[in-house]
């Protein structure tokens, strides 16, 4: 019974730069406190009340004390605060390399799926030493993905993308909560993170595949017709989609509106969504307002429908975009589908 | 919310006795306490109201922000014109009210009651017109509930600016709104700007409503104020009820002010060419 | 001179003082329900406070030891996970809006600011009685709600989950807030206008006791945050009603904007709650040590900076929510702001100790349990302003377990020092020592047992409102039951040996503390109707122990 | 005695006059295309129009330097709130901080 940890698993690389800021923060909550209850405890022995009649001197201050217990918390805090961004930074920002996985959360499940179409509910299975980049989104109410042996947590939020990342170190199986508060069965919207080494995951991986995301995609591309007007030419009616994800793309000016001349914004996966589920919303200049392309809400792309066409357009390369008639091979790079067993 | 403090000679805790002159509660020093002490919580009051309205501007701020098109569109659907005249019409209530507060500070009892009653005169025209504004608003489908048509909307309105025909609806009180055919509830179920088009008129319902919630709140308070001044309560030593609601009453023409811009002209360029 | 001595005993012996036994006072001068129920009387009316947020205490309380209860086993055992979901929601709402919120500026600061202002009554009496029959109507709406079904949105009524996904009584629960958001604006608003246009002559702002400033800071926040909440609660209540998008993403609203209002207001809330009991600390760390508040400006100042920082820190409750994160570097940066008054006035409490004559009666047992658990509660937000250690403790028990040290370790303690330094002035009456000692030290170590092992279970990673959770954490839930247990006794107590002195207790002098501001000095145990005899004029600072001596003030009237 | 002398009336009928011309203007200006100036521009006028009502209407003009910080802290938190919460919604689609190199070259 008394063998309980006290400190979470470190099981990611950030997890140790979380744990020495809190180490260090700790230092000087136990410092500042001690002094407190120290000082509290030696004066209470040094000054009780000795006799009825007592009267100490009567003094109102001192500038010096005052300047100094303000300023010296200040940079105290300064130094925090600094620390505690530059761990951030490390929390939020992911390698270029990471590999994508989408998440969706619904009450009361989470649903993963990876670019090469195995998908999983309530786990996730995660190789040793690869990064891994989330893109979370939610089918309701608010949930949050938090791994505390990673040290990290994002929100899901209903209507956009929020993303978080992490790079395993340790193998092992580890906890995965919904920590935002979802309704009636909240505390059982949990899971389990499975860390496996790089071979086992790969074997894995091959048992669990069925077809790629971006080929899913792709065929959800045919299939609403988007190749109709994204043709990939330069007279076609809408914008090549080709290698357009991370791009910045330059935004159409439109009368009366307050977009500043060369505003541009960030082909990211909250973009994308966007243009697919409100198209007139930020148009690429060259093009008219409102958008000619008709909006695709949850009837028409669920969540994990457009995380597949997200998928596909992330994978869309140079001059690959299929002509309006299906005729082009598959193209390699988007993860050849391996045969089931 | 008037800040009546002051107790009858006769109410009050027991000691009525103290030697206090006439206009004065028992627990304040002097008149000017007294009247400072209502000022200031009228004041203090009105700060709440700041911040009460500020939340739904903050929300009108934001969406108007993410969606700055479509508010433009939708605020083009209201009538610049008419909600200029209501301003008009709002501030000339508040010119009777400042001379209803003037009437008071000079101890003109029987000004006061005159001056607020051109203010409830006044008010009400306002809310008046609001309410064929409301009338016309229910034929276009406008009202954020389920009922709401973005398509209809568009287009009935722009039916209007080419005939010009506001006159027919304008008759009878009831309101009346055709049925909107099935083809446009399919258009705007496939538009997302009809959800943002309707988040802007849920904030003009939520907004202009609330405002007319305090101008009737007003006229209660007024009514009350006038049946005590018609009674002589009120003294150049003693008026800071009739004051409070005049800063009341002005705050409220301060929130229309901000409204008018906000709501009504915001897509009224829109329409500039016709 | 030697009256202090007897006086300070607060027993029956203190002839020379009291003659109050056949005065009328305002206890007792007519007693008829009407009396009571109708009463302009501030005095009164924070008695009529004192009843209902009592009740309210042991409601919430209740709910706290269903939640307790059902922690004890992983598995979800004792109550459904939907009555657990309704018990955190209703101790929650019942906790924050019913009892710290009004506590101590309804019960106490109704009580002192007059007397503490040489004033016969707040400038507006019968806004006074109406703020508390406002209460009454909202509170009879949330506990309708609560009958009637319950809620179980969490009390942050959280978008869409309570607009569009719950069916429980969110709106009755909303509309008795938005009500009760009108008690909280107009006691502030009374409160405000009382210490500006109240005070006695020669009573100059620096020359305020310092529970005045801090009662003063409170009331700006409540002033300016309220209405917040109060017009956010109603588009939730609107958009439920309707079906309107407002919060909603299905149908263009953004759910982050709800949490960016809500805790406009909520964030400030917490100081709400805090800063009347650290303004109580100051009264009570300086008469038991018989020396002047060390550093009055900066404490009142701080108190005034904490209000106004208090709103520009509030989107640090949502660093995992999806906000910008260039947001969260910038709200991170102002949070840490409000650290700095909150250190300052710990470090001039012991300042004031120093070389003070320091007796250990039981108020300021309470007070040096403020000043531990205020200390720990406040260096652990740090980990939770630091953007780097919030992502892994956000909503995790990490966050309850601060939360708690602060408004229950801050607030409901220095309520508790309050009541019992007051109770005498109240009713005239003293409670027995001994039993009030016992229940300090209780809720000391009840608390600590209680909340520090949920500082691990945070760490650990263990979210807040489960129902059930992993094995591994029973051990340290063990140990918070078992804190809740001996913090539960404690809590009882006083409401035995209190409201018994109340009716029965030695008499007490008219100043048994030997404190020197004027609701001591120059009024009755208990206050005559009108407080004051004729008008006190103050000619010296709040905290000078050496005029009472020599003049002997404490008995002069 | 009275506690205010009261203000000329014809100030309250030259406040009017000019808050009527200021509601035409804003009328007028508003139906012209000015792009992204024409928000600020209406604010703009409103923000005078609010002015006035404030100074002369609610005699703030006249009044203690106390109404005048009422007034100020009121205006003061709900630009807080404005602004405070354009931090957030401005910046959301900002580049998240410039990408980090791959693991491979950092480990």
């Amino acid at each position: 019974m008394w063998d309980f940890p006290l400190v979470p698993e470190q099981a990611s690389t950030v997890a140790p730069e979380v744990d020495h800021l809190t180490l260090f923060i700790l230092a000087i909550n136990i410092g500042i406190t001690a002094l407190v209850f120290a000082l509290l405890f030696l004066f209470s022995i040094m000054y009780a009340r000795r006799s009825e009649s007592e009267v100490p001197p009567q003094y109102h201050g001192s500038m010096l004390l005052e300047i100094g217990w303000s300023i010296i918390p200040s940079l105290i805090c300064l130094v925090i605060f600094i620390w505690g961004v530059k761990v951030y930074a490390e929390i939020i920002v992911p390698p270029a390399d990471s590999t994508d996985v989408y998440i969706v959360g619904r009450q009361w499940m989470w649903k993963a799926q990876y670019p090469t179409g195995q998908r999983e509910i309530n786990a996730l299975h995660v190789a040793v030493g690869k990064p891994v980049k989330l893109t979370i989104t939610s089918e309701d109410v608010l949930h949050s993905f938090s791994i505390p042996a990673f040290r990290v947590k994002s929100d899901a939020v209903p209507g956009r993308y929020t993303t978080m990342w992490f790079q395993p170190t340790k193998p092992g199986t580890y906890h995965l909560f919904c920590t935002e508060y979802c309704g009636t069965e909240h505390s059982r919207m949990i899971g389990k993170i499975v860390v496996m080494e790089e071979a086992d995951h790969q074997k894995w991986l091959s048992e669990k595949a069925e077809l790629g995301d971006a080929l899913q995609g792709r065929k959800l591309f045919s299939k609403l017709q988007c190749v109709t007007c994204h043709a990939g030419e330069s007279q076609a009616r809408a914008p090549s989609l080709e290698e357009i994800y991370m791009k910045r793309i330059p935004l159409a000016l439109d009368k009366g509106s307050a977009v500043a001349p060369g505003t541009t914004v960030l082909a990211d996966e909250n973009y994308l969504r966007e243009s697919i589920r409100y198209p007139s919303a930020r148009i690429a200049a060259g093009f008219q307002y409102p958008s000619i392309m008709p909006a695709y809400d949850e009837s028409l792309v669920s969540e994990d429908e457009m995380f597949q066409l997200i998928a596909y357009v992330k994978s869309l390369k140079k001059g690959q975009t299929p002509t309006r008639i299906e005729q082009t091979t598959i193209p390699s790079a988007l993860g050849a589908p391996a045969v089931r067993k | 919310m008037s800040l009546t403090e002051k107790h009858a000679p006769t109410k009050g805790h027991d000691d009525a006795s103290h030697g206090h002159d006439h206009d004065l509660a028992h627990h304040f020093d002097n008149v000017e306490q007294q009247h400072d002490a209502g000022n200031l919580g009228m004041w203090m009051f009105l700060t709440t109201e700041v911040l009460f309205f500020g939340g739904l501007f903050a929300a009108y701020t934001i969406y108007r922000y993410k969606f700055e098109k479509v508010f433009e569109q939708a605020s083009n659907i209201l009538d610049p014109l008419l909600g200029g005249v209501n301003t008009i019409v709002l501030i000339f209530s508040s010119v009777t009210m400042a001379f209803a507060v003037r009437s008071a500070q000079q101890g003109k009892s029987k000004a006061i009651v005159a001056w607020l009653a051109a203010t409830i005169v006044f008010g009400s025209m306002f809310l008046g017109i609001k309410y064929f504004e409301w009338k016309h608003d229910a034929t276009l489908h406008v009202f954020p509930t389920s009922d709401f048509n973005w398509t209809w909307a568009r287009e009935k309105h722009a039916e209007h600016e080419h005939h010009e025909s506001h006159e027919p609806e304008m008759r009878g009180l009831v309101f009346n709104s055709p049925k909107v055919p099935q083809s446009y509830i399919d258009k705007d179920s496939k538009n997302p700007e009809a959800k943002q088009a309707r988040l802007f008129f849920f904030l003009y319902f939520m907004m202009t409503s609330l405002h007319a919630a305090h101008m009737v709140i007003g006229f209660g308070i007024m009514a009350v104020i006038m049946i005590y001044a018609w009674n002589g309560f009120y003294s150049a030593n003693y008026y800071v009820p009739v004051e409070s609601v005049g800063l009341y009453w002005h705050f409220v023409d301060l929130v229309w002010i901000f409204l008018y811009p906000l709501l009504y002209l915001l897509g009224a360029h829109l329409s500039a060419g016709h | 001179m030697s009256t202090m001595l007897d006086v300070k005993t607060g027993s029956g012996a203190v002839g020379a003082s009291v003659g109050h036994d056949s005065k009328v006072n305002y206890l007792n001068h007519v007693n008829t329900a009407a009396s009571w129920f109708l009463t302009l009387d501030h005095k009164r009316i924070a008695l009529l406070y004192l009843v209902v947020t009592s009740f309210m205490f042991v409601l919430g309380g209740a709910y706290a030891g269903v939640i307790r209860a059902e922690l004890i086993t992983p598995k979800g055992d004792f109550v459904s996970s939907d009555f657990y979901n309704k018990s955190f929601t209703a101790h929650g709402v019942i906790m924050v809006f019913f009892v710290l919120i009004p506590a101590i500026p309804s019960v106490i600061g109704n009580f002192c600011l007059p007397l503490m202002l040489g004033a016969k009554d707040v400038a507006f009496p019968r806004i006074n009685l109406i703020s508390w029959y406002v209460y009454m109507a909202g509170a009879s709406f949330t506990l309708f709600a609560l009958i009637s079904g319950g809620v179980d949105s969490g009390w942050t009524f959280y978008t869409p989950l309570s607009t569009t996904y719950l069916n429980s009584n969110v709106m009755a629960t909303a509309t008795g807030l938005f009500i009760l958001g009108f008690a909280s604006i107009l006691t502030g608003l009374n409160f405000i206008v009382t210490i500006h246009r109240m005070r006695s002559p020669g009573l100059t702002w620096f020359r305020l006791p310092l529970f005045v400033w801090a009662i003063y800071a409170t009331s700006v926040i409540q002033l300016l945050g309220t209405p917040v909440i109060a017009i956010t609660l109603a588009l939730v209540g609107v958009e439920r009603a309707l079906g309107v998008g407002i919060f909603d993403p299905r149908l263009g609203g953004d759910p982050i904007l709800y949490q960016h209002l809500f805790w406009f207001y909520s964030h400030p809330a917490v100081y709400i709650m805090i800063l009347p009991a650290l303004g109580v600390t100051n009264e009570l760390i300086s008469t038991f040590s018989r020396k002047p508040v060390f550093g009055y400006t900066m404490i009142a100042g701080s108190s005034i900076a904490i209000a106004v920082f208090s709103f520009i820190v509030w989107a640090h409750h949502m660093f995992t929510s999806g906000l910008s994160p260039y947001a969260a570097m910038f709200f991170s940066l102002l949070t840490f702001s409000v650290a700095i008054p909150s250190g300052i006035k710990v470090f001039s409490w012991l300042a004031t100790l120093f070389q003070g004559s320091i007796s250990f009666d039981s108020p300021m047992l309470f007070a040096y349990s403020f000043i531990g658990l205020f200390t720990i509660g406040g260096m652990t937000g740090l980990f939770l302003s630091t953007l780097g250690t919030d992502i892994h403790m956000h909503d995790t028990y990490f966050v309850v377990a601060h939360f708690h040290y602060v408004m229950v370790g801050g607030t409901i303690v220095g309520y508790l020092g309050a009541l019992h330094f007051w109770w005498p002035k109240m009713f005239g009456r003293m409670y027995a020592e001994f039993p009030a000692k016992i229940s300090a030290i209780l809720v000391f170590v009840g608390f600590n047992l209680t909340f520090f092992p949920q500082f691990l279970l945070g760490y650990m990673g263990m979210p807040r409102r489960y129902h059930e959770y992993p094995a591994e954490f029973q051990v340290l839930n063990l140990f918070s039951t078992a804190g809740a247990l001996v913090l539960g006794v404690g809590y009882i107590m006083p409401i035995f040996y209190l409201t018994w002195a109340a009716f029965f207790g030695k008499k007490a002098s008219s100043n048994p503390w030997g404190a020197t501001t004027l609701d001591w000095t120059h009024t009755e145990s208990p206050p005559s109707p009108h407080n004051f005899e004729s008008t006190p004029v103050v000619t010296a600072d709040p905290y000078d122990y050496r005029v009472i001596q020599k003049e002997g003030a404490l008995v002069a009237h | 005695m009275s506690l205010h002398p009261p203000a000329p009336a014809w100030t309250y009928w030259a406040n009017f006059l000019t808050l009527c011309v200021l509601t035409v203007v804003t009328w007028f200006t508003a139906c012209q295309d000015l792009g992204v100036m024409s928000t600020p521009i209406a604010l703009g006028i409103a923000v005078i129009k609010a002015g006035l009502v404030v100074l002369f209407f609610m005699h703030v003009w006249e009044s203690t330097p106390l109404t005048k910080l009422v007034i100020f802290a009121s205006l003061f938190i709900l630009t807080v709130l404005l602004t405070f919460l354009f931090t957030d919604y401005m910046t959301r689609n900002y580049d998240v901080l410039p990408p980090v190199p791959a693991v491979s070259s950092r480990v």
